[in-house]
């Protein structure tokens, strides 16, 4: 792919040379049915097939373009720098139009034709569980980036996104020691929200707070009169907010016209859909984001000259923001590399050995992560113990650094003891069996 | 804890979002038959236009309210023009093959809505190639009312009353003035009132015209409150086909009726049960009770009830 | 906003008239058979065959019939009754309520008052296709056949409730030869001119075999040869089917040629019953029907 | 006709079986259809040697949607927006019995009572409607708002307290670990079509594994299709094309059109479940998707662009459809759909298989050739 960046007029173009190629529709380029010796065509030979599978329209596009594009920028540096063991990455990516069923489809032709030796895909956790079936059934190494409600105990999945306890556990105390121990909850109603309102209930009674309300709020929602009484009524410390989606981030607006100040605590706002730079200030004031990365993470990786951001304007100079999950993107493309170079073969089953033996960046070997310091990928459990920020929006929605820490993921490792270097999994747990004030 | 003016409010907001959602609507499915799925990208256009208007062009946003309405306005027309009349497309036909290329859609209800579900389709996309998955956001004008410990938008009330404003202005336009009986006219039977020398062709143009016009105003009134996307338009989208049908017959009036009483069930019971996701089922199951125990919508019920007592039983 | 005309052109009329609880009997009028009108419904015992000769048994009977639309009152509690076997005309000035009480008779209407009984059952509260399966057949005023399918598709329609196999087909060619409509078995009913579409309709409302066929209107705008035609098959159905009927019509030769007996309605109630004779030269009927009366 | 000689019979047979096959309610009674129709289906059994059959069952699965919307609006004039209500209810039901009952009886069973728990469903709401006087457009509103309930409720159903036995629901993620469809009596005999593969021995090309449940979903979409053309040119079948003309005039010939609406709704309903519990068994996974606005407007546009009034212009419609919609890539590929929906319908507004029909046989009418397909060996007497 040229250096030069990649316009939207380029992508319309090779947006319909794909949809010539496509017509020759799945049934095309592959060898059918046969599972015999796979008569791979020259070019699998000696390059390392990545498979993305980003939403770039649909529902989800807002914060799945990101995603693709930082996949995509991660591929192109490893390519410039001779590639992942002196192979090229050979990128196969289409765009699922956020529809749980064509990932479905994609998924299977990206392991049965296009024979991909790791798959990225998907923004939700719905399209996460559409297609995991079909991963386990083919034991496809699987990264899933996206930040979600953790407990994914999966052999060949490997959720490197930060989970809701890493998350609400890096704002959560702060909060609570900044403002009072009364919180309110409103989040999504689904099981993201259902799931991170457990864990709001676990942390706050390990941090001796109490919830005094919490709300659940349809995805298709998007007045929230009553939910600002609700909030004026039960007079909270602080609220937290996991509520996700378009028609969700009108609450912020509508919260600010209403003149409702309290401070917020959230795991979901501005980091993935950047609401701070497209709802007019101050609607965002006072939001605190717990989250691993944001475009504007101060760390010399990520906003000094020649870092991750000006990398990704050089190649996508009309692109909207850098969000949360296109850093999980980038830095666990980084992860695969290591991993493959470590195991010496393209062969998922070893590759899969070498990450569990523990990957971290930031070491000489390896470039930090734009998230900053070191980080590690936990081999037992598959997940990456992240460098938390918290972050805060002020008037003019400027965005200005309160913590950072190291949070490593404990509820698969400590609470459930998941640890697939011993014996494969293919389950997901859930604070409730666990934590009885989860309830 | 039910408080009363939060009821009171929060009724008024469900109400002005029915009704407003419903307004464009129940011109151009109510009054002309056209099952209409890119009734939320029209309030689409009217969104995009209007923060265009004032982020790009700078202008107060009344006026930019305003230029809103007026853009979809004439791109419902233009849309009438090709693909609803298909005018267009015969004048093309007439000269290059001798034949009219395509039939009205009006009152076919079934090819209607495959036309328009493909129109909405082409809209999402074009607006998110043309202008990328999000543009920036107007912020809400006026501060907010409090009362006790309680506050609520200005701006949400102010919605409110815009919302009736506009369904007395189309009550008006389409039951007391000229123009009103010749557009009822010629949807009740285009035959007879060409043959009284209304010219249809125009009438429908105007009416699809000022039915698109009001779904922008709708848009354009969103447009502060809602985050800019091109899906922005599908929350409105069931919402409007329910108080239009509820509605019944008399379509301004029974889009004014279905828009309180679904207002009211959404509002109640997301007080009562705390749970909007309970208010919404709520709003559905009514809407599904009401089109099944009153068959020809409210004020078709009231129609009868009217008869009903003039026949003195 | 659809009934307004309706409405304002009736109310004029409205007035009065109804008001007299005990609807008065407009004198003169006698009924065919000379039976009580009340009729008691358990006494007279069901015939077992379809009488074809015997005119004695009441077949249908209405009692105090009331049908009102808002303030108009379309039928004035009508009494009426026909025969077994009769052929009774209906003639009346427009708006007398002459297609009402065919539909309140078949149960399209609902009436606003009075009971219905037909073959000695109350068929008041009867949906109306419990009534054609218990006899009663109607053919529409405006022609309406299934213009997608073919004659013979529309024919088999009614006919496969009552017969398959061979005595379905014959009944079925019957039905279209009845019709007039042998040879256009395969065509398009929608292709088939006015007429042949009325013929079809009767034809296929008649394999019902119906014990009273009503018909609203069933030669309006056809040819005079077309109107004998179907003159000549009414009185074939009535004669040898032993079918009763209820035929609305204006043109009075027509009505001459098949009617046994007419009943004049005017402002919804029975104004005059008899003989064509005796009709035809009563001047009160002229006077309702040339407008004498303002 | 002359006495029958012994290959007469069968030929009476065969023409008894293609008379209840043919009927004026279906396009394609010539014996050309026939010779085309077989040569498809050889198609379509050859396919998964040459294309990927995995990928493509799914389009026979939605064709039996397709279908049950066909018979139900195509036919008797109802224009439903539930098929999609009976077609998740039918997936879930299976979903929730197959884990519940993960041995293959039960997974069977599993497959039966989605079915019926989808006509049921289907009879449910066609009784409140249909027995309610609620018509035309208000019956495809009532539909309409039907699916938005269903999604509303079952995207929040994710809590541990939203489980039926062992089966969690799942809320918006969706119904996660079907088991695999393993159809059969549990050790008697039993065979598993989802994630499997079956060697056929093909003469020239050796053994070949093929996905069996391309062949399940095939055999039932065939049958299916088979089934409804003996329907609709049956007796009952023309009561349905009757209702659809003109309801009223029917009823006057003593038919209890609200009887007929519902019976033809509820078959529609089981078909639609039935397409369903494929669908989940296929993914081995259903979410709540399955009842979002988008979807439930598919089968509509698949009958009206296939021909409202043609069962196979529903099936070529919506296989053709969803291929294009699924392997067409790129920022354009939606634009590409919507427009294309609108030049089929404003073009061709019988939809595409009668109009093809109509080229075909030159007249507007498909006629069908036999003279009267009740019973071949009639004697006519008059």
């Amino acid at each position: 792919m040229s250096g030069d960046g990649f316009s939207r007029r380029q992508f319309v173009t090779a947006g319909g040379a794909a949809l010539v190629s496509g017509l020759a529709g799945c049934s095309g380029g592959g060898d059918g049915g046969d599972g015999g010796a796979a008569t791979d065509t020259m070019s699998s030979a000696d390059t390392v097939k990545i498979g993305v599978l980003e939403d770039q329209s649909g529902n989800f596009a807002l914060v799945g373009d990101p995603k693709y594009k930082a996949s995509m920028l991660a591929i192109e540096e490893i390519n410039n720098d001779g590639g992942i063991d002196g192979k090229q990455i050979e990128p196969v990516a289409r765009d699922p139009q956020s529809d749980n069923q064509r990932y479905q489809e994609l998924t299977r032709e990206f392991i049965s034709e296009e024979e991909v030796d790791v798959l990225w895909a998907g923004y939700s956790s719905a399209t996460r569980e559409a297609i995991r079936p079909i991963i386990n059934r083919n034991e496809q190494l699987y990264f899933y980036t996206t930040q979600y409600e953790g407990g994914v105990c999966d052999k060949t999945t490997f959720a490197v996104g930060p989970t809701a306890r890493q998350q609400l556990g890096s704002v959560l105390p702060y909060l609570v020691e900044e403002f009072g121990p009364k919180i309110y909850t409103i989040a999504a109603d689904y099981n993201f929200g259902q799931l991170s309102a457990d864990w709001v209930k676990v942390l706050a009674d390990e941090n001796d707070a109490e919830v005094v309300g919490e709300e659940f709020i349809p995805l298709s929602e998007s007045s929230f009169g009553s939910v600002i009484n609700n909030i004026q009524d039960a007079e909270p410390d602080f609220v937290m907010s996991m509520l996700v989606g378009a028609n969700h981030t009108s609450f912020y607006e509508q919260k600010a016209s209403a003149g409702l100040d309290v401070p917020i605590g959230t795991s979901t706002a501005m980091a993935q859909g950047y609401e701070h730079r497209r709802l007019d200030p101050p609607a965002m004031e006072n939001i605190y984001a717990g989250v691993n990365y944001m475009e504007e993470v101060p760390t010399e990786s990520n906003t000094g000259d020649g870092g991750f951001v000006d990398r990704y304007y050089d190649m996508y100079p009309d692109a909207d923001y850098v969000n949360e999950e296109a850093e999980t993107n980038y830095f666990s493309t980084y992860m695969y590399k290591e991993a493959v170079e470590q195991a010496g073969t393209l062969e998922q089953p070893e590759v899969i050995e070498a990450l569990e033996s523990g990957i971290s960046l930031g070491t000489e070997r390896a470039p930090e992560a734009p998230e900053g310091e070191t980080i590690e990928l936990d081999g037992a459990t598959h997940h990456v113990d992240h460098h938390m920020w918290v972050l805060r929006a002020d008037g003019e929605h400027n965005i200005e650094e309160v913590t950072n820490r190291k949070i490593p993921e404990q509820f698969l490792s400590n609470t459930v003891g998941c640890d697939l270097t011993q014996e494969d999994e293919q389950t997901q747990y859930t604070p409730v069996d666990y934590f009885e004030e989860a309830e | 804890m039910v408080n009363g003016l939060n009821l009171a409010f929060q009724f008024l907001d469900s109400f002005a979002f029915v009704v407003l959602a419903a307004a464009g609507l129940a011109i151009i499915f109510g009054i002309m038959g056209v099952i209409n799925l890119a009734h939320g990208e029209f309030i689409l256009v009217g969104a995009y236009a209007t923060t265009f208007a004032v982020t790009a062009a700078g202008l107060p946003l009344p006026v930019a309210m305003v230029v809103g309405s007026l853009v979809t306005a004439l791109f419902g027309i233009a849309v009438e023009r090709t693909i609803i009349s298909g005018f267009v497309p015969n004048w093309i036909g007439q000269r290059t093959v001798g034949r009219d290329l395509i039939e009205p859609l009006y009152d076919r209800l079934a090819d209607s809505m495959v036309a328009t579900f493909g129109l909405s389709l082409v809209m999402v996309q074009s607006a998110r190639i043309l202008f990328g998955n999000s543009i920036e956001t107007v912020g809400t004008p006026f501060g907010n009312v409090a009362y006790g410990e309680f506050s609520y938008s200005t701006y949400r009330l102010v919605l409110a009353g815009v919302s009736i404003l506009v369904l007395v202005a189309a009550y008006y336009v389409f039951t007391r003035t000229t123009f009103g009986t010749r557009v009822r006219a010629t949807m009740a039977d285009e035959q007879t009132a060409k043959a009284l020398g209304v010219d249809t062709e125009r009438t429908y143009m105007l009416t699809f015209g000022i039915g698109s016009g009001l779904a922008g105003l709708t848009g354009a009134l969103f447009a502060p409150v809602l985050s800019m996307q091109p899906t922005l338009g599908d929350q409105f989208l069931i919402e409007a086909f329910v108080a239009v049908v509820v509605g019944g017959p008399s379509v301004v009036l029974g889009t004014a009726l279905s828009g309180g009483v679904l207002g009211a069930v959404s509002a109640t019971v997301t007080n009562l049960t705390d749970s909007t996701t309970f208010g919404r089922i709520a709003l559905l199951l009514a809407a599904m009770l009401a089109l099944r125990f009153l068959p020809g919508g409210i004020t078709g019920f009231i129609e009868r009830v009217r008869s009903r007592r003039q026949e003195g039983e | 906003m659809s009934s307004e005309a309706e409405r304002s052109e009736a109310s004029g009329q409205a007035s009065g008239e109804t008001a007299s609880s005990e609807p008065e009997r407009s004198e003169g009028s006698k009924n065919a058979s000379g039976t009580d009108t009340t009729m008691d419904p358990n006494v007279r015992e069901t015939p077992a065959g379809k009488a074809t000769g015997d005119r004695t048994d009441t077949l249908l009977q209405t009692d105090d019939l009331v049908k009102r639309f808002g303030g108009f009152t379309a039928t004035d509690s009508v009494d009426f009754s026909v025969d077994e076997g009769e052929l009774r005309c209906l003639i009346g000035p427009n708006g007398a309520g002459k297609s009402t009480l065919l539909k309140l008779i078949v149960g399209t209407l609902e009436p606003s008052g009075g009971r219905i009984y037909y073959d000695g059952q109350e068929i008041t509260d009867m949906e109306p296709n419990e009534r054609v399966r218990s006899g009663i057949s109607m053919k529409f005023q405006v022609p309406s056949v299934y213009g997608e399918l073919s004659v013979r598709e529309n024919a088999r329609l009614p006919v496969q409730q009552l017969a398959d196999g061979a005595e379905r087909r014959r009944r079925v060619d019957e039905a279209i030869e009845n019709a007039g409509l042998a040879g256009y078995e395969d065509v398009q009913a929608s292709a088939l001119s006015h007429g042949q579409q009325q013929q079809l309709e009767i034809g296929m409302a008649a394999s019902l075999d119906p014990d009273l066929l009503l018909l609203d209107e069933p030669v309006a705008g056809l040819s005079v040869d077309e109107r004998t035609e179907i003159a000549e098959r009414i009185r074939r159905l009535n004669r040898e089917e032993g079918i009763a009927f209820i035929v609305i019509e204006h043109d009075t030769d027509f009505v001459g040629e098949i009617a046994d007996s007419v009943t004049v309605l005017h402002r919804g109630d029975v104004f005059r019953e008899g003989s064509i004779e005796e009709i035809e030269s009563d001047p009160e009927v002229r006077r309702i029907y040339l407008g004498g009366e303002q | 006709m002359a006495a029958e000689s012994a290959t007469g019979a069968d030929r009476g047979a065969l023409a008894r079986i293609r008379g209840r096959l043919e009927g004026p309610n279906t396009v394609g009674n010539s014996t050309g259809f026939w010779i085309g129709f077989a040569v498809a289906v050889l198609a379509l059994v050859a396919y998964p040697l040459v294309g990927n059959g995995e990928s493509f069952s799914l389009f026979l699965v939605l064709a039996l949607l397709g279908l049950s919307l066909s018979l139900v609006w195509g036919y008797s004039g109802v224009l439903s927006f539930g098929q999609v209500v009976f077609f998740g209810v039918g997936g879930y039901t299976f979903g929730v019995v197959s884990i519940n009952l993960p041995d293959p009886t039960g997974i069977t069973a599993a497959a039966l009572t989605g079915v019926v728990v989808g006509g049921i469903t289907a009879a449910l709401l066609g009784y409140f409607m249909f027995y309610g006087g609620v018509r035309d457009v208000y019956v495809t509103i009532i539909t309409l708002v039907s699916t938005m309930v269903l999604q509303t409720f079952m995207a929040q159903t994710a809590g541990s307290e939203w489980t039926i036995g062992e089966a969690a629901l799942g809320g918006f993620n969706g119904m996660p670990a079907i088991p695999l469809l393993e159809l059969g009596i549990t050790g008697v005999v039993s065979y598993q079509f989802v994630f499997n593969t079956l060697e056929l021995f093909v003469p020239g090309l050796g053994t070949v594994e093929v996905d069996p449940f391309y062949y399940l979903a095939l055999a039932a979409l065939v049958a299916a299709y088979l089934g409804l053309r003996v329907l609709v040119n049956s007796d009952f079948g023309r009561v349905m094309v009757a209702v659809r003309e003109d309801q009223d005039r029917t009823q006057m010939f003593g038919y209890d059109v609200k009887r007929v609406k519902l019976l033809t709704f509820t078959v529609g309903g089981a078909l639609a479940a039935l397409s369903g519990v494929l669908y989940a068994a296929r993914n081995v996974y259903i979410d709540p998707q399955v009842f979002a606005l988008w979807f439930a407007t598919l089968p509509v546009i698949w009958v009206s662009v296939g021909g409202r009034k043609s069962l196979l212009g529903a099936v070529i419609a919506t296989i053709g459809i969803e291929y294009f919609r699924l392997s067409v890539q790129g920022e354009m590929a939606l634009v590409v759909l919507g427009a294309l929906l609108l030049v089929f319908i404003l073009a061709l507004p019988g939809g595409i298989v009668p109009w093809i029909a109509g080229k075909i046989s030159g007249s507007a009418v498909p006629v069908s050739e036999l003279d009267d397909a009740d019973a071949p060996a009639e004697v006519s007497e008059s």
